[in-house]
């Protein structure tokens, strides 16, 4: 009897093989996920620059060749810190399939009061710092732990619940960012923010780029930290297995021991206090104060690099330095008389082309996945059917 | 590799000197929104094209701040126009109090100015303030005036110390001519949500929540979302008062009769003498107050309707010119 | 037994008792709605604040609903089909320009209404393609869309608005309205009713009087966008065909119906509804596109259609409870939030009550009867709210609804998977 | 009424279906090669074969939702070419899906209609026609089927009865029913039987794929065997024993019956005493169950699906709320945790196994952590011990003959036999004093499902007790040292497998030995 459904043709790998995935490609598919994005994306935004009247070519040379200075090259380091925190934070949420829109009242509530907090003690350098990084997880974590309560407790969809929650902070940071709370004037300032951080507060840069004259903010080593961390949690413990497992499929996860509430619980509060981490990079490394200008939205930018680095620490790493480095190409753009809308433009067509094409190769794959189990499968199941019976 | 000097990291030459015979290249760096927000950032838009057309300039460089940035990028912003030759560089806005410091440490041979801030200090810059509260003072007397009800409001767009600057002057202008007038007070959003600038929708419900409790004069300091209160005026035959330009010129003409005044703040000539100082050579750094006195604030009369009480103003601004009376620019 | 011949021995062996279904029934929603509304009369009776059932609260209420139901409208639409809409707020944001382009463009409110849906429409497009076709995570591409939409409204309106007289970057000119109507005859009588603070009787004619005079036709227009919905999606077969999408694709395919034609159909729809939300947001509650118009709508058009379980009526109540609070906050703030917190207290003590009684559990009725006495408490000993809480009434008023309503949210089944022909499981 | 109207038989000697030649070829295997298949007018077709062998394929080709790379299709003579299930469904062919093809959330009328709904003005539905039809239908066919309930209130005998209404509703004429058996008791398949008889005499066509060989010997008028994708044998059943069919089917002989023999010892592993459980709105789902299970016993649990099996698992893993108590080894573990449970050594083989036993998406040796995971060689303190784990996912695929390429592959790419396998090799390891076996072997091929009795009697005689629930009264009369049945949440009877024959366990089942 013929031998192997897929049989007839084992000649080795031939490339029409190679092209239906019958072999595996090892590393090269793996790269093949990120060139056809790049490619994808560089094609539509050129499109794009060309409809507004731009040169693509040209302008994409000026971005890179401004992006790769050393000083814009810092300033999109220094955002990319907070982004990451925040990426991280939504992550940990989507990996259990926790929707957590509220990090960004979140980690505005927290970088807040933990500006107030820290302007107000003075402490030695490394325990003022803690100090603060303390007040700030905790607060991140305990309004995550409102929107948890409520999932748990009530049943509450946390996508909803996040969405007030991100209102009812906004109007909590304003009525706490007032001169009888926890705001101080400046003279002859219309801002308004928190007694700014005394020395023992503000972490040291790091001149990480050579010829900068900027460092690095010193929390970029935390937003590091939280990453191998994010890994090491994730993929090496328990928890993270259970954590895994839940947001997988939660009958399964429920079989298998795992206490689905609770979980819920600890996943909204993990997520929280990481938000709550989101802003310290600046608030530690750069403005010293909470103000008006504390930078808003970092928990729905999160959303898009987590999303863009599909959940995957180095993955966010990438999406979160992409983003940094769009925005801080904003003003040379604006340099060369191109909107700076187009670098909204440009965030949402990378977005959408970076999961496509990530979509493609995925399924690409899958089916080459397919076939190499059934190929490999069809090689012997005679056999195996008498090792049965045996 | 791109010619822009901007992307070269050595200060360019140009950058360190006096204005040349050719003009000064200007650098303008607005708050969000930019050019064409037809509200602030357009007050200095206008103030310079004027310096444009009147005052010889080079070249001229306007960057539009982010939604959500941080310090540091509107730090990049304004080294890049100051080390891309422009000179001077004009920053809108109170936000970018900090950065225009730091950097105009690092550029002593650039002149810089920042419209709404007294914070930032330096021999090299310039503070462009307004007193808001002064020409509110005189809207929130001609809203007790007007008002046969005893009755008027103020829609701020967002609760920051700037708008609450317009409501202080805005309720002590009442109260000297009316004590006993009721004054309506809401803001649209909260910081950091500024999107109460921009929701006219929200504007306008405010507005007719005051006209149907029975105000009859409302004052907005809330941008873009002013155009509801407008609407809201006009729907319940009320009166408006409008912000920052003569409003009863800008605003859509269905609702221009409703705007009985407006509380004029000249950016665009504090950016115009700023240049033209500049331009003259007879720039001094350090605080000018745009206020009464200086013709930096002002009420309209576009529409004829404050000319019956045109009088008691005028007096009113005399005062505060003399400094008889001073306004206060905090809520109690 | 049956002639047919073909009979199964015995009637099905064991069937489950099938549990008993909670019907929305008429009676039950009128009965329910003459509670609240006593309740609203009798507070606004003791605390004085007539704005709680004034015509000109009832009307706001309705224009600041509107967009939200839209909007939710639109996520139901989709998520029926089983597509996750988060990118609602980048269509809302399409629809706000498109309304106002169209209207200008072609002098005529209804063509901007029309450009709306087809702006909004236009978004959905692109996630129908994004979700349906490349089988992209839906969240995902709704944020995308998100981004795109705000980017490119921006960028549309420096090329087409910039250059218009009384247009700007950031604004259009003043667009041509949809026509305002009222029910004849009824303004004045209720208006003198109203005006007399009668117990009740004032209270109905403010919300008859602010629901059935001044209303634009666009917001009759979208209010009947609500029935027609349920109409459709429950009613007709396309609607069948559509949930079916929803609940389990592969079962409609195995009856041949086009699974990618009704996806796409429902996310085209959503696009258009969200469209129209932000056409109604520049069309009708303000008289010019504005950049920043939506402020976040889209999103909470989102909340209100979980809230509402994924159901028409359900949504238009979410919507119209943040639409009422809102417009509380937004004309009286201090005065009606404050007595919003009466009513809160009443509610909370009427579900300890109902806990204790009905649901014997005991522990919860403690719970929240301590609540109520707090928010009574609060409300006894202040005569305001500080401005800054205010305008979270609405959303602080939808957290508690929901905590306190028993949460029995359903989802379509298949809501966010990823589906393909032939492969689905 | 078109079914019976219509039904005048048609007696010529055209086949109702012939497919000739079918190829159909997924990625990297070839489902279906060259397949041919004769179904006569008015005949029982079975169509039987190992698990994977392409069954469902070539149905799905015969109704539309997958096309065939290669051959021709022909139904009453004619040639057809589908594009989807609406022109099979337009030609009265008619499939009941291997699994459900039900929406949840809709009503049995909503289900049934889909697709082709009568309408009122083309565009409404027109409900209360649909309503009458499907009275009709389910009157005059005994289905008992309500059109107004929510599918997910029903049990999985009324679901099978909505399909079959599906496929009626549809006026078919070919019935195709993919493993229709596989969760009914013998007598709703007994009832089943009778139908398609009586629908045969009307002179519909019924082709019919089971893995319950005796079931097809018993009703089939022609047997087509089906080996990794062709046609091997077709064959009279007549002239066969189910035996002769299961080699035809894999190819080479069947392991022979065991002998039996106790390994029941004095020890009691687990004992249950007074459990109860309630649904959340109070009603009582079982109640005042107990048992003892000892050290070496199988002890199976023989009940129509719906009568609380389900929650007396569930209850005894700890997944649900419980009153009563349930002692392992004599210590009342009532009110541990489902994990506590788990780390005292109770293992778990799940009725679904996709909802309940794996991480579909997740690899192999993810898998084999999975309710694991706080035990050797799985885990060390609070972390994971990858290489532990994987050196043991290789240890159970080796031993349970998991057919696999490796360990990384998710574990959605294995066939659910294999899928199973590993399940149970899961389970067994970390040495269990309590396992309990929900339909251990449903929907697996006959070499898969012995080698799964191999270990369970394996494990047995090592002195396991287990706690056996299946659908499959064979199996459970087999395995089982103790039996006994429940009913309506209560245990009603204890019979002795091994006098008890499956047609009086059935019985028994039904509450029919009750009232007697
Ligand atoms: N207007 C349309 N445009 C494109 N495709 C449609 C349209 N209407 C329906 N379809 C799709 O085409 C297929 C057949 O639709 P149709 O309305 O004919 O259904 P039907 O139930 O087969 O009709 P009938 O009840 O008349 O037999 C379905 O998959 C349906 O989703
Ligand atoms: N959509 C698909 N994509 C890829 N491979 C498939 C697909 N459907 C089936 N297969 C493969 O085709 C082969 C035949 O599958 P099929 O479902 O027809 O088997 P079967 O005989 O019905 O098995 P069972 O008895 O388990 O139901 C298997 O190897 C299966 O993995
Ligand atoms: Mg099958
Ligand atoms: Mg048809």
């Amino acid at each position: 009897m013929s031998d192997g459904t897929a049989g007839g043709r084992e000649a080795g790998s031939t490339f029409a093989d190679r092209l239906m995935g019958r072999v595996k490609l090892g590393g090269l598919l793996s790269l093949a996920a990120p060139v056809l994005a790049i490619v994808f994306a560089g094609l539509i935004t050129s499109v794009i620059l060309l409809v507004t009247g731009a040169p693509p070519i040209e302008t994409m040379g000026t971005m890179v060749d401004y992006g790769l200075q050393p000083r814009p090259l810092t300033l999109a380091l220094n955002l990319a810190s907070g982004y990451y925190l925040s990426a991280l934070a939504v992550a940990i949420g989507f990996r259990m399939n926790l929707f957590n829109i509220g990090v960004d009242g979140q980690y505005r509530l927290a970088a807040l009061i933990a500006a107030a907090v820290g302007g107000a003690i003075t402490l030695p350098a490394p325990l003022h710092v803690a100090a603060i990084l303390l007040v700030a997880v905790l607060v991140g974590a305990g309004w995550a732990s409102i929107a948890a309560v409520l999932k748990v407790r009530r049943g509450v969809s946390e996508v909803i619940s996040t969405i007030m929650l991100n209102a009812i902070a906004t109007a909590l940071g304003s009525w706490l960012l007032n001169k009888d709370r926890l705001a101080v004037e400046v003279a002859g300032s219309n801002n308004i923010g928190t007694q700014p951080l005394g020395p023992s507060a503000q972490v040291p840069g790091i001149p990480l780029i050579p010829g900068s004259p900027l460092k690095v903010d010193g929390l970029i080593i935390l937003a590091a930290v939280m990453g191998l961390l994010y890994y090491v949690v994730l993929n090496r413990t328990r928890f993270g297995f259970d954590l895994r497992a839940t947001g997988r499929s939660e009958p399964a996860a429920v079989a298998s021991g795992v206490n689905v509430k609770r979980m819920i619980f600890t996943t909204m509060i993990i997520s929280g206090a990481v938000a709550g981490l989101a802003g310290m990079p600046n608030l530690l490394g750069e403005s010293y104060s909470y103000s008006l200008n504390f930078p808003p939205g970092l928990g729905f930018t999160g959303i898009a690099i987590a999303l863009l680095g599909r959940n995957n620490p180095v993955g966010i790493a990438f999406g979160a330095a992409l983003w940094a480095f769009l925005d801080t190409s904003s003003n040379i753009l604006q340099i060369h008389d191109i909107s700076p809308e187009i670098v909204e433009i440009m965030k949402g067509t990378i977005v959408l082309s970076v999961i496509v094409a990530y979509e493609l190769v995925h399924r690409y794959r899958i089916s080459a996945g397919q076939r190499r189990v059934s190929k490999e499968l069809s090689g012997g199941p005679k056999v195996q059917a008498e090792g049965a019976s045996a | 590799g791109s010619e822009e000097p901007a992307t070269s990291a050595k200060p360019d030459a140009s950058a360190s000197g006096a204005p040349q015979e050719k003009g000064p290249k200007v650098g303008l760096a607005y708050d969000i929104g930019g050019r064409g927000d037809q509200s602030f950032n357009d007050a200095a838009a206008a103030g310079l094209d004027k310096a444009k057309t009147e005052l010889s300039l080079a070249d001229t460089k306007e960057l539009e701040a982010g939604s959500g940035e941080t310090e540091a990028a509107k730090e990049e912003r304004l080294r890049l126009l100051a080390q891309g030759g422009y000179n001077p560089v004009i920053a809108i806005g109170f936000a970018y109090s900090a950065s225009l410091k730091k950097v105009a440490a690092e550029f002593p041979n650039v002149q810089f100015a920042i419209v709404d801030d007294a914070a930032a200090t330096g021999p090299n810059i310039s503070n462009l303030l307004f007193a808001e509260q002064e020409g509110s003072y005189l809207v929130g007397a001609a809203a007790a005036l007007k008002s046969k009800k005893e009755h008027i409001g103020f829609v701020g767009g967002v609760q920051v110390p700037l708008i609450q600057k317009f409501q202080a002057g805005f309720y002590a202008g009442a109260k000297k001519i009316k004590p006993d007038v009721q004054i309506d007070v809401k803001y649209l959003t909260q910081p950091p949500d500024f999107t109460g600038f921009n929701d006219p929708a929200k504007g306008k419900t405010a507005a007719q929540g005051m006209f149907d409790a029975g105000a009859d004069v409302v004052y907005h300091a809330a941008g873009g979302s002013g155009g509801g209160v407008f609407e809201a005026a006009k729907s319940a035959k009320g009166l408006a008062i409008g912000v920052d330009s003569d409003q009863a010129k800008t605003a859509a003409p269905e609702v221009q009769g409703v705007i009985m005044t407006s509380m004029i703040k000249k950016v665009d000539v504090a950016v115009f003498d700023f240049l033209k100082g500049f331009t003259s050579n007879s720039l001094k750094p350090g605080t000018t107050v745009y206020d009464l006195k200086a013709g930096g604030v002002d009420y309209s009369t576009t529409g004829g309707q404050v000319d019956d009480i045109k009088a008691q103003l005028d007096e009113l601004k005399q005062k505060i010119v003399s400094g008889e009376i001073v306004v206060p620019d905090k809520t109690s | 037994m049956s002639e047919g011949g073909l009979t199964l021995a015995k009637a099905p062996v064991v069937e489950p008792p099938r549990p008993r279904r909670f019907r929305v029934t008429w009676p039950v929603l009128l009965s329910a709605f003459g509670a609240l509304v006593v309740l609203l009369s009798a507070t606004r009776a003791v605390t004085g604040a007539a704005d709680l059932t004034s015509a000109g609260a009832i009307n706001a209420a309705v224009a600041l609903a509107v967009p939200i139901g839209l909007a939710g409208l639109g996520g139901l639409w989709s998520e029926r089909a089983g597509v996750v809409n988060i990118g609602l707020e980048g269509m809302m944001v399409m629809g706000t320009w498109c309304g106002a382009w169209g209207a200008l463009h072609f002098g005529n409110p209804w063509a901007g209404v029309l450009a709306g849906a087809i702006g909004g429409a236009l978004g959905g497009l692109l996630h129908a393609v994004a979700t349906v076709t490349f089988g992209v995570d839906h969240i995902i591409s709704g944020v995308a869309i998100n981004i795109l939409g705000v980017g490119v409204t921006e960028f549309l309106s420096k090329i087409t608005f910039a250059e218009m007289p009384g247009g700007g970057d950031s604004q259009s000119p003043p667009v041509p309205k949809p026509g305002i109507v009222s029910v004849p005859g009824i303004g004045d009588g209720l208006a003198a009713l109203e005006s007399g603070h009668w117990f009740l009787v004032s209270d109905l004619a403010g919300i008859v009087r602010g629901l059935l005079t001044n209303v634009s036709l666009f917001t009759v227009l979208a209010i009947a966008l609500v029935p027609l919905s349920y109409y459709v999606l429950w009613r007709t077969a396309f609607g069948l065909r559509l949930r079916s999408c929803g609940e389990r694709p592969v079962a409609a395919e195995s009856l041949g119906v086009n699974v990618y034609f009704h996806k796409y159909a429902a996310v085209l729809v959503s696009g258009a509804l969200a469209g129209l939300g932000g056409a109604f947001l520049s069309l009708v509650a303000a008289t010019a596109y504005r950049e920043g118009q939506t402020g976040g709508r889209g999103f909470i058009g989102l909340a209100a259609m979980i809230f509402g379980n994924w159901r028409p009526g359900g949504l238009a109540a979410g919507a119209t409870l943040f639409g009422y609070t809102d417009a509380l906050q937004l004309r009286r703030g201090g005065e009606s939030v404050h007595a919003l917190l009466l009513v809160v207290a009443i509610l909370v003590a009427a579900a300890a009550v109902y806990q204790l009684v009905a649901q014997r559990r005991t522990r919860a009725a403690v719970i929240s009867g301590i609540a109520a006495v707090a928010v009574f408490v609060v409300f006894a000993l202040t005569s305001t709210i500080p401005s800054e809480f205010t305008s979270v009434a609405p959303h602080v008023t939808t957290l508690l609804v929901l905590s306190l309503a028993a949460q029995r949210l359903r989802p379509p089944a298949a809501d966010g998977v990823p589906y393909r022909r032939g492969q689905a499981k | 009424m078109a079914i019976r109207t219509e039904g005048a038989v048609i007696s010529t000697s055209t086949p109702a279906v012939e497919l000739e030649g079918i190829t159909k070829r997924f990625p990297g295997v070839v489902a279906n090669r060259d397949i041919s298949l004769s179904v006569q007018q008015g005949h029982v077709h079975a169509v039987v074969g190992e698990n994977g062998a392409g069954k469902s394929t070539l149905m799905k080709i015969l109704y539309g939702m997958q096309r065939p790379d290669e051959g021709e299709i022909r139904v009453n003579g004619t040639g057809v070419t589908f594009k989807s299930p609406s022109d099979a469904i337009a030609v009265g062919i008619g499939m009941v899906h291997q699994h459900f093809m039900l929406a949840d959330n809709l009503t049995v009328l909503e289900n049934v209609i889909l697709g082709s709904e009568p309408r009122v003005g083309g565009i409404a539905i027109d409900f209360g026609a649909a309503r009458r039809r499907i009275r009709q239908i389910s009157d005059s066919y005994g289905l008992g089927v309500d059109p107004d309930a929510m599918i997910e209130d029903l049990g999985v005998g009324a679901r099978q009865r909505v399909e079959i209404l599906k496929v009626l509703y549809r006026g078919a004429r070919i019935l195709i029913l993919d493993e229709p058996t596989a969760v009914l008791v013998p007598q709703e398949v007994d009832e089943l039987f009778e139908n398609l008889r009586d629908l045969v005499r009307e002179g519909l066509t019924i082709i019919f794929i089971s893995h319950k060989l005796d079931e097809v010997l018993s009703v089939a008028d022609a047997v087509t065997v089906i080996r990794r994708g062709t046609t091997v044998a077709e064959v009279n059943p007549a002239d066969v024993t189910a035996r002769q069919l299961a080699e035809l089917m894999v190819g080479s002989e069947l392991p022979s019956p065991e002998t039996r023999e106790s390994t029941v010892t004095d020890e009691v592993a687990l004992s249950v005493r007074d459990l109860t459980v309630r649904a959340p709105d109070g009603r009582v789902l079982i109640e005042g169950i107990g048992f003892d299970i000892h050290k070496g016993e199988v002890l199976g649990i023989a009940g129509v699906e719906g009568n609380g099996q389900a929650e007396l698992v569930e209850a005894v893993m700890g997944m649900r709320q419980a009153e009563g108590e349930i002692l392992l080894g004599g210590q009342d573990i009532s009110t541990w945790t489902t994990l506590r449970r788990r780390e005292a050594g109770i293992g778990y083989i799940p009725e679904d196994r996709h909802r309940h036993g794996l991480l579909l998406e997740a690899p192999l040796w993810e898998n084999r952590i999975l309710g694991h995971q706080t035990r050797r060689p799985n885990a060390r303190g609070p972390w994971i011990d990858r290489a532990g784990a994987r050196a043991d996912t290789r240890r159970i695929v080796e031993q349970y003959d998991v057919r696999t390429p490796g360990i990384d592959v998710e574990a959605a790419s294995l066939s659910g036999g294999n899928q199973q396998k590993l399940i149970v090799g899961r389970e067994m390891s970390g040495e269990p004093v309590f396992l309990i076996a929900s339909h251990p072997t449903r929907g697996v091929d006959v070499g898969a499902q012995a080698a799964i009795w191999d270990h369970l009697r394996a494990a047995r005689a090592a002195g396991l007790a287990v706690l056996l629930i299946s659908a499959d009264l064979d199996e459970l009369i087999g395995l089982s040292d103790t039996l006994k049945v429940i009913l309506r949440g209560r245990l009603v009877a204890d019979v002795d497998p091994a006098t008890v024959t499956p047609e009086l366990l059935g019985s028994a089942m039904t509450g029919a030995g009750e009232a007697a």
